[in-house]
């Protein structure tokens, strides 16, 4: 039987496929090239701050680097990443289904992704564009002499694209579960991509009305967000947070969901307390999206409105706590394998628990006031979203690679590349902790001399990352096409995924499984040492 | 203490900060209460438990319920305690106190001009009495920005369109930093520089010698029209273009030649003195030469008068600052740049 | 649902704009106009939209995205009432 | 516990109803932002009120609602085979949506004759700017309802298998006059006369 790989090798079978698993592949390949273009634009950031006034760009180049690689981090790698990639290609697998609800319309995500990302890139060729990813009024629409229209146009592409990709797997979830697949029995990963489309579906409209109403602003010169005309720019602030605070629980979420499968496969544990974690992801995905004014607590807004977002916040990082305890307690009395997958999974919980609890150091009110605006929050949702997002990305890729390919990566490279970016992201980013807490404020081209030294680290640090991150596109390239052949189930894990052949045929499945058991099965009596 | 260069903790120059930093304790404390002991058993239980290691596996626990309650309440009431804590510090710092020295803020691409209550005014820089309550009243004319003073650890942004305020009472007397920390585009990280905090007796005598500025600005003010400046640089009719003053100071200013500048005192005593030297991109050198026609003491007047200007800045859409608010200077009133 | 049932339902939508234009006549103010608003729409995701005989699932999804709406307005409005 | 799986909907109903929800959250953003600003100056927002043609909108209302109940008539008459009679009826829908484009294109054309797009009254300002946005966005996905069922009209004579695309094209109608039930008070009505 042929395998979804060898369904045909012309470009057209690529770019009109309707197959979930090439469209997965499609969103890797487009999000790594994303990836390395964001990861540029840091190169430049990180080099001119080796020297406080290194002028090594200019001010308003500075100002475009942090905004592309702000811009492109987020929106075109880091919300697309786990969800787009794995979600498409993992949810019919690991639910018992032969592709997505609508496997055109998927299609028509990639390619509405795609051209958000080249209006997107187009933007940011012809010039650039300097607001900050945040796109704040009234500066984003009446000061800024950029291009903020041509990129907030991609950016709103790319959010219908999340939108349809949300609908798309939560109507899969609901309606192609394999028989016998409850919700109790999903693999939480499952629950994870659920709980994210949920937010994608939710969140992202809000989004795209907002930057319409600011692109509407720029080109016709109203004045919503405009006091001079009556309007507010904190109602912006509002509307935008809205969206992009749940935003980084589209990037945890799946994340969290990724950890589940590997802390169980490599210690050959169920999951401790399977209901626990399954409640607290939808716990955050709901509780998200009430904390979203935590990021205006000195932007004038009400003492009242801050007490109710502060106390919220605090209470979302009970059910991220949770998972955390519960990953402990997993590995507890278990067969502990430190694969690559796991490494950059054991990686996530330690970066993932610095950036969680400095969340509640930015959710007291009294101290986020002194903090805000400086390296304190750089560092810490760069914590969030590379600790964890990325570092659960890495530990995906790596778990699913033979899956996916049909090919074994070389598993000490991969250990390597995993320890050396734990390693460089802890250099790169504590120094920028201790350097918001002294007091210097983000997205500064220039900084008093007394910072050089935390900022040399950060930038020494930032080397050993790039290596990391290098380090894997080379071996992983080299075993697509000349790594050894995979197993059906190279790791021995439980999961409707690793029962057909690697890599899998196109239908999937060619006779849809009846499932009648919990996930994670890994028997006790293996346990019984 | 910090080594030879090595920053660890930032000075505190008020109570207040000095309360934040122990609210910083606290949460080190408590966060550390929380995660270590979970990230110690992650390392244990991974290496106890490793593959091949002989370890006790008998009967490993699947679900738990008082354990799962035990630690999904017990962090969230020791935070909770900090919640209230950080949360109490907030209020007490939100209310401004009834007595206290009212310095008006006006913010704008890309400097900070204060206005203290005699009429003193300064740019980029902020004197201030030290045990004394200074409130700042703070508007912007263009963006959002954020007036952050890490030394007393508070920020406040700043609206336009809007009052908004920050109180401190400062009680130790030396050099800080100030910053805006709201990126406001080009140059945010040069905006803002030093904040003074000075023994009072040494703000009366600094108040006293600002005080001589602004006398010299009026002074120079009076020149500006005698010898005949405001001719063309204030009169738009006027048959010479010449480039209008406002806000020209402490600026960047594009010369014919290709060259930019920074606006500062020896720019403008050159431009008096020797004006065919720099001529700003787009105008022509029209300006009759005032080597020898003035006095030293009228040209510093001329100057401090210009730098003046810089301080009232434009007036468009201005807000309603409170009574001590900066006053328009005439020239600017209703001028575009 | 009917032809009947959709020509009634109609009728009624006509009778409500009616009504609020009367309402706005009669001076009684934006929360009438506001409630007889809502209670078009109710009308046309219950009968029109078929909510009434719909899967769970369906009116789930609707009245979520209200709640979530809900959410948006609630805690926004609760800086904008309290500054 | 298999029994869950059977009685999910089946997707595209689903899929359409998770569409609106993203939906509603759109044009939701915009309804706050709506609510703020009069909330913030309710008289120059009752100002700008005045300032409209309410008979043009109280009509335009009419014919959505009338509309509404059109495409609830085809959708029964599909279901009962009457594809015939389903075809009339969303032509007709589709005629309605058409005139109130061209009655909305007309007071857009006579509110910028009065001087009210981008209006030098500051107080005038903020409203007229939501009313061109907001309508404007519900216009926009008017004509794509418009589009939509002149062409299902179209489908549906020749073939009754899209007999379930002209349900879920209803949905999408109906929820564009929702839309419009909410903007109406909110814009016309806020004025009291």
């Amino acid at each position: 039987m042929n395998t979804y790989l060898q369904a045909g090798y012309g470009l057209r079978s690529w770019l009109l496929t309707t197959d979930h698993k090439r469209i997965a592949l499609l969103y890797l390949v487009s999000i790594t090239f994303f990836f390395f273009i964001g990861g540029g634009a840091a190169t430049l950031i990180r080099l001119n701050l080796v020297v406080p006034d290194s002028g090594l760009i200019s001010a308003d180049s500075y100002n475009r680097a942090f905004t592309i690689h702000s811009v492109v981090m987020v929106w075109f790698f880091l919300i697309p990443s786990i969800p787009a990639v794995f979600g498409n290609f993992l949810l019919p697998l690991m639910i018992g289904a032969r592709d997505l609800a609508f496997p055109r319309l998927n299609l028509l995500s990639w390619y509405l992704f795609m051209a958000g990302g080249t209006v997107a890139l187009w933007g940011l060729i012809i010039g650039g564009v300097d607001t900050g990813w945040t796109f704040y009024t009234p500066f984003s629409t009446t000061y800024s002499n950029s291009h903020v229209v041509t990129v907030l146009t991609g950016v709103v592409i790319a959010g219908f694209s999340s939108i349809l990709t949300g609908l798309n797997l939560v109507v899969t979830t609901h309606t192609l579960r394999a028989p016998g697949m409850v919700w109790m029995r999903l693999p939480l990963f499952v629950w994870a991509i659920y709980a994210t489309a949920l937010i994608l579906i939710l969140a992202t409209p809000i989004l795209a009305v907002t930057l319409i109403l600011v692109a509407a602003d720029r080109i016709g010169g109203l004045g919503l967000f405009d006091p001079r005309f009556g309007g507010d720019p904190l109602l912006f602030q509002h509307l935008f947070w809205f969206y992009s605070h749940p935003a980084v629980y589209i990037m945890v979420l799946p994340a969290m969901g990724v950890i589940n499968e590997l802390v169980t496969c490599f210690s050959r544990r169920r999951i401790f307390g399977y209901r626990f974690v399954a409640a607290a992801t939808l716990g955050i995905a709901s509780i998200g999206f009430l904390v979203w004014g935590h990021h205006m607590f000195v932007a004038g807004m009400s003492v009242y409105a801050s007490f109710v977002f502060s106390i919220l916040t605090f209470v979302v990082a009970v059910p991220s706590g949770v998972k955390v305890y519960n990953w402990t307690a997993t590995l507890y009395k278990g067969r502990v394998q430190f694969k690559a997958p796991m490494l950059f999974g054991l990686g996530f919980i330690g970066l993932f628990v610095m950036g969680g609890v400095t969340g509640l150091f930015l959710a007291s009110l009294a101290f986020d006031v002194h903090v805000t605006d400086t390296y304190f929050v750089v560092a810490h949702f760069h914590f969030i979203m590379v600790g964890g997002t990325v570092s659960a990305y890495m530990g995906a890729l790596h778990f699913w690679w033979p899956k996916m390919t049909g090919r074994m990566y070389p598993e000490r490279w991969g250990q390597a590349s995993a320890v050396l970016i734990f390693a460089g992201f802890l250099l790169t980013f504590l120094p920028q902790y201790l350097l918001g807490w002294l007091g210097m404020p983000r997205r500064y081209w220039h900084y008093p001399p007394e910072f050089q030294v935390w900022n040399v680290l950060s930038s020494a640090g930032a080397s050993v990352l790039a290596l990391g991150y290098l380090l894997p596109l080379a071996y992983l390239l080299w075993s697509a096409f000349f790594g050894p052949p995979a197993p059906d189930n190279p790791w021995g894990a439980k999961g409707l995924e690793w029962t057909i052949p690697s890599p899998p045929p196109k239908e999937n499945f060619v006779e849809i499984p009846h499932v009648d058991e919990p996930a994670y099965n890994y028997g006790e009596e293996d346990s019984h040492g | 203490m910090a080594m030879s260069g090595i920053a660890f903790w930032p000075v505190a120059a008020s109570s207040y900060a000095a309360q934040i930093d122990w609210l910083f304790v606290a949460l080190v404390v408590v966060t550390g209460a929380i995660s270590v002991p979970a990230i110690t058993a992650l390392v244990w239980f991974a290496v106890k438990y490793r593959e091949g290691n002989p370890a006790d596996r008998r009967q490993p626990p699947q679900r738990k319920v008082w354990l799962e309650i035990g630690w999904t309440t017990v962090p969230f009431v020791l935070t909770l305690a900090v919640f209230v804590w950080a949360a109490a510090l907030y209020r007490d710092h939100a209310d401004l106190p009834a007595e206290g020295l009212e310095i008006s803020v006006v913010a704008k691409q890309w400097m900070f001009k204060f206005q203290h209550p005699g009429g003193q005014r300064e740019l980029d820089e902020l004197h201030v009495p030290a045990g004394q309550n200074v409130k700042l009243l703070m508007t912007s004319q263009d963006v959002i920005h954020s007036l952050f003073l890490p030394a007393l650890r508070i920020k406040q942004d700043v609206l336009p369109g809007r009052v908004t305020a920050l109180w401190f009472k400062a009680d130790r007397p030396g050099v800080y930093h100030l910053h805006c920390a709201e990126y406001c585009g080009t140059n945010h990280s040069l905006m803002g520089t030093r904040f003074v905090v000075m023994r009072p007796e040494e703000y009366q005598a600094w108040l006293t010698h600002a005080g001589e500025d602004t006398a010299l600005a009026a002074e120079g003010g009076r020149l500006f029209r005698e010898v005949g400046c405001s001719g063309c640089h204030e009169n738009r009719n006027s048959p010479v273009r010449a480039p209008n003053l406002c806000g020209v100071f402490g600026s960047s200013v594009a010369l014919a030649d290709g060259r930019v500048v920074v606006a500062d005192e020896a720019y403008i005593r050159d431009s008096i003195l020797l004006p065919g030297r720099d001529i700003v991109a787009g105008f022509k050198n029209d300006m009759p030469n005032f080597t020898g026609k003035l006095t030293e003491a009228q040209v510093q007047a001329l100057v401090a008068y210009v730098k003046s200007l810089a301080l009232a800045g434009d007036e468009v859409g201005r807000v309603q600052l409170p009574p001590n608010g900066l006053a328009a200077g005439s020239v600017c009133r209703g001028a575009v740049r | 649902m009917t032809p009947l049932g959709a020509i009634l339902v109609g009728i009624g939508l006509l009778a409500l704009l009616a009504a609020t234009v009367g309402a706005t006549f009669s001076g009684l103010g934006s929360w009438a106009n506001m409630v007889i608003a809502a209670a078009k729409a109710a009308l046309v995701l219950w009968f029109f939209m078929e909510l009434r005989s719909g899967n769970g699932l369906l009116r789930l999804v609707a009245f979520g995205s209200l709640a979530w709406l809900a959410i948006l307005f609630g805690l926004g409005f609760s800086d904008w009432l309290t500054r | 516990m298999a029994e869950d799986t059977a009685v999910a909907p089946s997707p595209a109903p689903l899929g359409m109803w998770v569409f609106l929800a993203s939906e509603v959250m759109m044009f939701g953003g915009l309804f706050m932002a709506l609510a703020v600003m009069r909330w913030r100056d309710a008289a120059a927002w009752k100002d700008g009120s005045r300032h409209l043609h309410l008979w043009l909108g109280t009509a335009n209302t009419a014919i959505l609602l009338v509309s509404s109940a059109v495409v609830a008539l085809a959708v029964t008459a599909v279901r009962r085979g009457r594809r015939k009679e389903a075809a009339w009826e969303l032509g007709i829908a589709a005629v309605l949506g058409l005139a109130f484009l061209i009655v909305k294109a007309t007071e857009w054309g006579l509110e910028a004759r009065e001087g009210l797009m981008l209006p030098q009254q500051p107080s005038l300002r903020l409203f007229f700017d939501f009313y061109y946005v907001a309508t404007g966005l519900h216009a926009l996905h008017l004509t794509v309802g418009v589009v939509l069922v002149a062409a299902l009209g179209f489908l549906i004579r020749r073939n009754p298998g899209h007999a379930g695309a002209v349900e879920l094209g209803g949905l999408y109608w109906h929820f564009v006059d929702v839309v419009w039930i909410f903007l109406y008070p909110i814009l016309y009505l806020a004025a009291s006369r």
